[in-house]
């Protein structure tokens, strides 16, 4: 029925199969949608947030988002600054999962805010002072610079082609993409290093603040660098799972693997600085303002300093060794698993770095603060997800998102 | 954000910030008229109209 | 060849056409915004009765004889019944306005719902001492003539914000040609700069926020 | 169709590069961002004259002094009255947010007639001359048969509102008029036995420089809390001592420079011990007690007796040893608190635990009261004094008719002022008792008082009012008394009403403070006074007789005569200069000396005199002790916290609806009990759920629970949160007083 | 016009924690003057807007060797580094600002918008959001003080040194003809209803004022002095082990250095 915009010589699921995932998801993405109206008409007392966990689940899922959807800028950095040509074959995919990240990391934003209609102001009233500044203007601006990016693959569908205006216009965006990319690549080191800094430098929470290099503190560099680590690891993932679900292979493993290749260097040399600056932090910065390292991971209930190992070693060591073998690229499960486990590593490193802040106790007379979501926190959370799985639908469907995927399923001629 | 806002003194982390926002924002901006308006010119001189069906 | 002759009158006509309909959207346009849309975003709204400032102001010695500060330093703003009453106990003159006024609240003791011109928002701390004690300031500069004024002017309020008017001031576009033609925020900032006056914040160097903010 | 497509988009393009020359989008983003930053919903306080009222805060009987901030007619604050001699500007957390008592939910709007069941909540609006005839009728139906049967609970003692009920009462003859007794009886009862003189206590604790507290709620709301946190803050400045014996680490434990933890109830006991070790090694003041004291050595009685003197009494019976086995306390720590008592200059030793609500155990105060003669700080500086009570109220008798004489012979249906308890004016405390044993209540009249939740007894209390036919409650606030009313004739709040308010507790000097309207009745009340005049004058007769006066304001003006100028402009009346009268003139009776002993109280004629105090269950089936833990914080008297300072709670006290109960770890280890988790406490009174809250500042063994909670009326804000202590502890007369001296309950404390 | 700048203060408070008995009073005082919404449950401290709270602070000896000490906290009005306190310099909309003239952290209702960066980086906790829009019930509106703008849900909220006082004894002054104010006409609602007479205020910088002498007791202490976010707010007590609470300390950095500070 809907062949007509389906891309030329590839096979797509029966149009009921795949309306039927779509209302399946759909039905997620109305829960998410209904939690985030109440939250809108009612206000944030639909949250379990409160005065001490005024940051809490959504911008761990903002922070986590926005790290995995790194892989777009960072391939785009190495495919069109770098000239790593083999990643055009992946850098479609990589977009569009930027995209959905990013546009999510907006949303949850908006929703996050407890007016609002005025949340404007951070651009109006801009205190540059301020790390969310930073964020917002490089995350909207990024984002921006995604869409730009991710229109050219929208003017590829076989109808929307045939205008002869958005032909030319995919075209000539495709062109001056490189210039798209580097200014992409420019916002993303400043707004994931900006969102790194959004805890490093609360000098009032000893958990969270990092000393600096220039005006920003060492988180700034270790999020830029992590998310360009893990942001590709993610891509790949992905690619895996669509892989998986669509039951053809879309993306060749030379490209995988070099992606792989570059992002477990990134994983190994970051997670490196990741134990420096944390032992850096336990020995001097926290000393300094009366706390020992394990003051941060005692009394605490649930999981003591097992947050840590499973940061630093499981979610970080492990999948960075594995990646920066060529044993451990070419095992399937091991590339599998390593993307697995680092992506794991980041969320907890984000989780750690927003709601790890806000519970330890820093007063000596309070004790562990402890939070668990309401289920329109979660469900707004979760609708960034369901909103993903039917933007990849409708894309995959609809549009050439993987160049080599007719080469790879070539269709008989009957 | 602006220089008439409240808000904005021209002291070095404005310029900073500031520099580096307008200059992206430029740069997205400047790109995205230059495609439109390419492409506005080449579809006039009949660019892009038949080429397609067996292009892909 | 005529195939050629035929796009090409097709285009001119079309032209014509299009700047046409350019001018047409234009114009409406600027009508909209310029005329219709300050009739639009003002409901005019009339005092309980009209008042004579100049009248008043010949009888009594300025305008602090009436708008005067309490000994707190606390400005009173616009009079109380208990001022005027002393003279309109009866009713003075043959106005309509007079007579409303003594009928329906004087005779009943009952306070005038005068309509603020100059009302600033709730968030908004003005210290008219500051100003006109300290800073030396006459009643005009933000004021204007109301003074010398026979009647009042309508009030006109913003149906969005429920604000006068005369806080953006009568020139829709916000252009101002007078020091009282217009109350906001950033016209306070601007003589406060100019005056030096608490510059002292530390984000801004400029004013401090609880300076006017409260 | 081209051109057409053309052509629109053309004018869209048109009308937008139009649009952007018009002031329109951004004006409009203007007024829009103004309207996201003041929601018409948000109220804008209206500004106008700042204007200052001072007043009397009647919320306790502290008397302490306030300024209102007014704008305009509106009250915003409530502000503590500067250099008032009882708060000297400070003011305590109730008065402070007196102002939402006013404005507040829980105002009885005007009067009210029940119509559905009793406590039900409906109510019927009816006009005063109504409320007033339907009172005045009914009292007269009753006047018919038995006036005794009509019963009076309010709070204060001196006045002219008490005593416009007394002479209510009087005139229509009911001698059942029961003023809620306080510390403050039991004081005035101490300085009558020991001292011979009526009169009221006052502290002079500015000046004292150590202080021992047998468990008074110093910094927990003692008399005008204001008052008693600036002394304490007096005493850190100039070095004077605060000791407390309490078993609980209450905040004056906490403050205090020595926390002594007892074995409860044995507070009387630990005094004699000190005293013991005072006049063991000769370190009274022998001055004082040789020249102005009776009852210390043994004497011979007129009926030719032998009595055994106070010395020999405690010399024997109270040694250290003993003493320590008794109060847990060690006996070098008693030996150290006696030397510090008396080595100290201008010591004083305070009876009357937690805010003094409970009158507590005679032998009590006696006892400690022994110890402020044993260092002669009588009438001294930093001493206890003795006051004349108020007597600028000189109406006169009211003339009695027949029927008012009969009712007024008949026997008081709570037994105080009989034989038995003869010094004892009023006892609520049996009032519940006497009614469930048939007393005849037709008619209980309640001003000022909330008995439905102050009264201990828990069912019993219930119970008695249930009984009563008719209840009518004077109260502005819908109390727990007034929910269960069948008459609500709301009286002014404090802050729109004129009263006298004299002689707050504990002060040494006589002032009388002057409540006055701050603002107008905000609701259709009526002050009580005039209710009662025209009740009296609706019923006629000899009652209205008894009420000449016009109305409250002039009944008032005509009793203060002289004083009200000076009232009327300064909100108070003070004898600044007062002194207390010198040693030889100090004490009344014949012997005109203070009295250890004397033949109707002394060893020998009361059995189990200064013993340890009585508790009430049985410890195998209730093995833990239930105390109260009294709070600033929780206003436990007849009107309950505002919605302001129950946002000062902690959280460990109350959460959500429920309310914690301090146990010490060890006793919780004992029990099976974790911290923050439910319980079930029981006590012979009643049962509660209730949860853990483990503290190490509580004596193992007990169980502590806050006042002032599990209020069913009021307002949203504090209705139904918690447990009512009242509910889980029943009352214990005192054997001299008859008053309630329960300062606990043996309780059970099992895992929920 | 002319130029009407006073000169440069340093508001602050020195709370005698020997005189705080906990009793509340400063809580409720400082929500009936600045209009501190209230709802019906506030047994969560954590959604419960109270400016300046009483912390309980406890030695953690078992009994009968326990102690507890009462600690009232309002906003630190932190000077950090030249102004830049903690919260000031997160706020992305520039909503909480530092004055020079007074020293006093300001928040502005009307410009935040609610992202609570600043509750995060303070580690006193003085800032609160509203969860809820604020409701007071039919009549109570009455005694909302014109003095203080009322918030509405979502913004956050704190202690402001009751800032407008000073407003109106400015203005008084202005009225007067005198450019200065004395230490009584400016004095915070909770200092002005401390029964206990434990909290002083004034201007830290003017040897005139009693806070001047306090803050220099020697064993006056500032709560986490030791992140840099130097506050404005200081503590006296007689007990080691209070001040010792008042920050974080390594375990084996023994004694305690008392710092007195200004």
């Amino acid at each position: 029925m809907d062949s007509a915009l389906i891309p030329k010589g590839v096979k797509r699921a029966p149009l009921w199969q795949f309306t039927l995932f779509i209302g399946i998801v759909g039905i997620v993405l109305l829960w998410g949608v209904y939690a985030m109206v109440l939250c809108w008409l009612k206000g944030l007392n639909q949250t379990n947030m409160n005065d001490a966990y005024g940051f809490a689940l959504w911008i761990w899922a903002d922070l986590a988002v926005i790290a995995l959807g790194g892989g777009a800028f960072f391939s785009g950095f190495l495919k069109y600054i770098i000239g790593k040509d083999e990643l055009k074959n992946i850098i479609n995919y990589a977009v569009l999962i930027g995209f959905i990240c990013y546009s999510s990391a907006l949303l949850i934003l908006a929703i996050d805010i407890g007016q609002p209609l005025r949340g404007w102001f951070i651009f109006w009233h801009a205190n540059v002072h301020s790390m969310l500044t930073e964020v917002a203007f490089c995350l909207s601006c990024y984002f921006a610079v995604l869409t730009i990016e991710y229109i050219p693959l929208i003017l590829e569908n076989r109808q929307i082609d045939k205008v002869p205006f958005f032909h030319n216009l995919g075209h000539n965006m495709h062109h001056v993409m490189a210039v798209f990319a580097a200014t992409g690549a420019f916002l993303s080191f400043f707004h994931q290093g900006s969102l790194g800094g959004v805890t490093g430098v609360l000098f009032g929470r000893p958990f969270g603040f990092r000393e600096g290099v220039l005006i920003w503190p060492t988180t700034f560099f270790l999020f830029t660098w992590s998310a360009a680590a893990v942001g590709p690891c993610f891509t790949l993932l992905v690619t895996k799972i669509t892989e998986k679900v669509t039951g053809k292979k879309l993306v060749k493993d030379n490209v995988v693997e070099l992606l792989a290749k570059i992002s477990g260097w990134m994983l190994a040399t970051y997670i490196i600085a990741k134990i420096i600056d944390t032992w850096y932090w336990a020995a001097v910065t926290a000393p300094e303002s009366g706390f020992s390292m394990m003051d941060f991971y005692t009394n605490n209930p649930v999981y003591g300093i097992w947050i840590l190992v499973l940061e630093i070693v499981i979610g970080g060591v492990v999948p960075a060794l594995i990646l920066i073998t060529d044993a451990g690229r070419k095992n399937k499960t091991a590339l599998i698993t390593a993307t697995v486990l680092a992506v794991i590593g980041i969320c907890v490193n984000r989780w750690v770095m927003v709601l790890q802040v806000l519970a330890v106790p820093v007063l000596p007379f309070e004790s562990w603060f402890m939070y668990f979501p309401s289920w329109q926190e979660i469900a707004t959370t979760i609708l960034p997800v369901a909103y993903g799985i039917i933007l990849i639908g409708l894309s995959h469907r609809y549009l050439p998102i993987f160049p080599q995927e007719r080469e790879l399923n070539p269709i008989e001629e009957s | 954000m602006f220089p008439f806002s409240f808000e904005w003194i021209w002291d070095m982390s404005h310029m900073v910030f500031h520099g580096g926002l307008w200059y992206a924002l430029t740069i997205i901006g400047l790109g995205m008229t230059f495609c439109i308006i390419k492409s506005v010119v080449d579809t006039m001189q009949g660019k892009g109209a038949h080429h397609d069906e067996e292009h892909h | 060849m005529s195939a050629i002759e035929e796009k090409k009158a097709k285009t001119d006509s079309g032209a014509g056409f299009i700047l046409l309909f350019f001018i047409l959207g234009l114009v409406s346009s600027l009508l909209t915004g310029w005329v219709a849309f300050p009739k639009l975003l003002y409901s005019q709204k009339s005092q309980p009765f009209d008042f004579n400032h100049a009248i008043h102001l010949d009888m009594v010695d300025g305008c602090e004889s009436c708008h005067f500060f309490r000994e707190d330093g606390t400005y009173a703003g616009v009079p109380k019944l208990a001022q005027c009453i002393d003279c309109h106990e009866e009713v003075q003159g043959g106005t309509e306005d007079e007579a409303i006024f003594v009928e329906e609240y004087v005779a009943n003791y009952r306070e005038v719902p005068w309509l603020i011109y100059s009302e600033q928002p709730d968030c908004v701390f003005f210290s008219h001492a500051a100003h006109v004690k300290s800073g030396g300031m006459d009643c005009v500069t933000c004021h204007g003539n109301i003074g010398t004024s026979t009647s009042l002017k309508p009030y006109e309020e913003n149906r969005i914000t429920g604000y006068s008017r005369d806080i953006w001031g009568k020139n829709i576009a916000g252009i101002k040609k007078n020091t009282w033609d217009r109350m906001k925020m950033d016209d306070c900032a601007a003589c406060h700069r100019e005056n030096g006056v608490k510059q002292n914040s530390v984000q801004t160097h400029k004013g401090a926020c609880f300076v006017c903010h409260k | 169709m081209k051109i057409g497509r053309r052509c629109f988009l053309s004018f869209l393009i048109g009308g937008a590069a139009g649009t952007a020359l018009t002031p329109l989008p951004w004006k409009l983003t203007d007024d829009l961002s103004i309207w996201t930053q003041t929601w018409p919903w948000t109220p804008v306080p209206p500004d106008g004259e700042i204007n200052y009222v001072n007043s009397t805060c009647m919320l306790c009987s502290g008397g302490c002094g306030i300024t209102v901030r007014k704008i305009d007619d509106r009250a915003v604050k409530i502000e503590g009255m500067k250099d008032h001699p009882v708060n000297n500007g400070g003011l305590c957390i109730m008065g402070l947010s007196g102002l939402q008592l006013l404005y507040g939910p829980r105002r009885v709007k005007e009067p009210m007639k029940r119509v559905g069941e009793r406590g039900e909540g409906r109510w019927e609006k009816i006009s005063w001359d109504a409320a007033i005839a339907e009172l005045a009728q009914k009292l007269n139906t009753v006047r018919g048969s038995s006036p005794e049967s009509v019963a009076c609970i309010t709070d204060e003692s001196f006045g002219t509102v008490p005593h416009l009920f007394k002479r209510f009462m009087a005139a229509y003859g009911s001698p059942n008029l029961m003023i809620t007794p306080t510390i403050q009886d039991s004081y005035e009862q101490t300085l009558k036995l020991m001292q011979g003189v009526d009169g009221i206590p006052g502290f002079d604790l500015e000046n004292s420089k150590f202080v021992l507290s047998f468990g008074c709620g110093i910094l927990e709301g003692w008399g005008s809390s204001s008052r008693m946190f600036q002394a304490h803050s007096r005493w850190t400045e100039t070095g004077g001592k605060l000791v407390q014996v309490e078993p609980r680490l209450s905040v004056t434990a906490a403050k205090a420079d020595k926390w002594v933890s007892l074995n409860p109830g044995t507070e009387a006991v630990l005094a004699l011990g000190i005293a013991q070790v005072i006049i063991k090694d000769g370190l009274y003041n022998k001055d004082f007690v040789e020249k102005h004291c009776a009852g210390f050595e043994d004497w011979e009685g007129e009926d030719g007796k032998k009595y055994q003197g106070f010395k020999n009494f405690v010399l024997e019976a109270f040694t250290p040893d003993t003493v320590a086995r008794l109060t847990g306390v060690s006996a070098n720590m008693i030996q150290d608190l006696a030397t510090n008592f008396v080595g100290a200059e201008k010591p004083i030793a305070l009876a009357g635990r937690g805010k003094g609500y409970t009158p507590g155990s005679l032998h009590e105060f006696m006892a400690v009261h022994a110890l402020n003669a044993l260092v002669g700080n009588i009438n001294q500086e930093g001493g206890v004094w003795t006051l004349d009570r108020p007597d600028y109220i000189g109406w006169g008798e009211p003339a009695q008719d027949p029927v008012a004489q009969k009712g007024n012979g008949t026997p008081r249906i709570d037994g105080a002022g009989t034989e038995r308890y003869a010094n004892t004016r009023s006892m609520v405390n049996t009032f519940a008792e006497a009614v469930n044993n048939g007393a005849a209540v037709e008619v209980l009249l309640v001003s000022g008082e909330n008995p439905c939740y102050t009264l201990r007894g828990g069912e019993a209390v219930k119970k008695a009012f249930e009984k009563i036919p008719y209840i009518v409650s004077f109260s502005p606030y819908m109390d727990e008394t007034a929910a269960g009313a069948d008459l609500i004739l709301p009286n002014h709040t404090y802050l729109e009403r004129y009263q006298d308010v004299p002689a707050p507790f504990g002060l040494p000097i006589p002032i009388i403070g002057m409540t006055r309207p701050v603002v107008k009745p905000q609701c259709d009340s009526k002050h009580v006074g005039d209710t009662l005049i025209l009740t009296a004058k609706k019923m006629g007769g000899s009652v209205r007789d008894a009420f000449g006066w016009e109305n409250y304001e002039a009944c008032l003006k005509e009793t203060l005569g002289d004083l009200w100028g000076t009232l009327e402009s300064d909100g108070f009346l003070v004898n600044a200069d007062y002194t207390p009268p010198a040693w030889d003139m100090a004490f009344g009776d014949e012997s005109k000396k203070f009295q250890f002993f004397n033949e109707s109280y002394a060893h020998g004629n009361n059995k189990d005199i200064f013993s340890q105090l009585r508790i009430e269950g049985d410890p195998g089936a209730f093995p833990l002790i239930l105390v109260p833990a009294e709070s600033m914080r929780i206003a436990s008297g007849p009107v309950a916290d505002t919605p302001f300072v129950m946002k000062t709670i902690p959280d460990n006290v109350l959460k959500d609806k429920e309310i914690f109960v301090e146990v010490n770890p060890a006793t919780a280890a004992a029990y099976g009990l974790r911290d923050g988790k439910s319980a079930a406490l029981s006590t012979p009174a009643g049962r509660a759920r209730v949860r853990v809250n483990l503290c190490e500042g509580i004596r193992p063994g007990m169980v502590a629970m806050a006042t002032g909670l599990g209020r069913s009326a009021n307002s949203r804000y504090i209705a139904n949160k918690g447990v009512n202590f009242n509910d889980l502890i029943r009352p214990v007369p005192d054997p001299i007083s008859g008053l309630d001296s329960a300062w606990g309950i043996r309780a059970k404390l099992e895992r929920a | 016009m002319k130029s009407t700048n006073t000169q440069t203060k340093k508001y602050g408070m020195v709370i005698d924690l020997d005189k705080c008995t906990g009793c509340g009073a400063c809580m409720v005082a400082c929500m009936a003057e600045n209009n501190v919404p209230f709802k019906e449950n506030e047994s969560n401290k954590q959604d419960s807007i109270t400016w300046l709270r009483v912390y309980k602070m406890d030695n953690g000896k078992p009994y009968p060797e326990n102690d507890i000490c009462y600690l009232p906290r309002p906003c630190m009005h932190c000077e950090g580094h030249a102004g830049h306190s903690p919260c000031v310099s997160v706020c992305p909309a520039t909503a909480t600002d530092y004055s020079t003239e007074t020293g006093i952290v300001s928040q502005i209702y009307t410009r935040c918008f609610g992202c609570r960066y600043c509750m995060a980086a303070c580690p006193y906790h003085v800032r609160y959001f509203n969860w809820w829009d604020p409701v007071w019930p039919e009549g109570m509106e009455k005694m909302l003080s014109p003095n203080v703008s009322v918030r509405t849900r979502g913004v956050v909220e704190k202690c402001s040194f009751c800032f407008h006082r000073y407003q109106l004894a400015m203005e008084k002054a202005h009225y007067e003809g005198r450019e200065e104010i004395e230490e009584e006409e400016y004095q915070t609602a909770c200092c002005q209803a401390c029964p206990a007479d434990a909290i002083t205020f004034g201007d830290l910088y003017n040897p005139k004022h009693k806070v001047f002498e306090l803050k220099q007791t020697p064993g006056a202490f500032r709560l986490l002095e030791r992140l840099g976010t130097n506050p404005k707010v200081f503590y006296l007590t007689s007990r080691d082990w209070v001040r010792k609470q008042g920050d974080n300390y390594l375990k084996n950095e023994g004694q305690v250095i008392a710092k007195g500070g200004h």
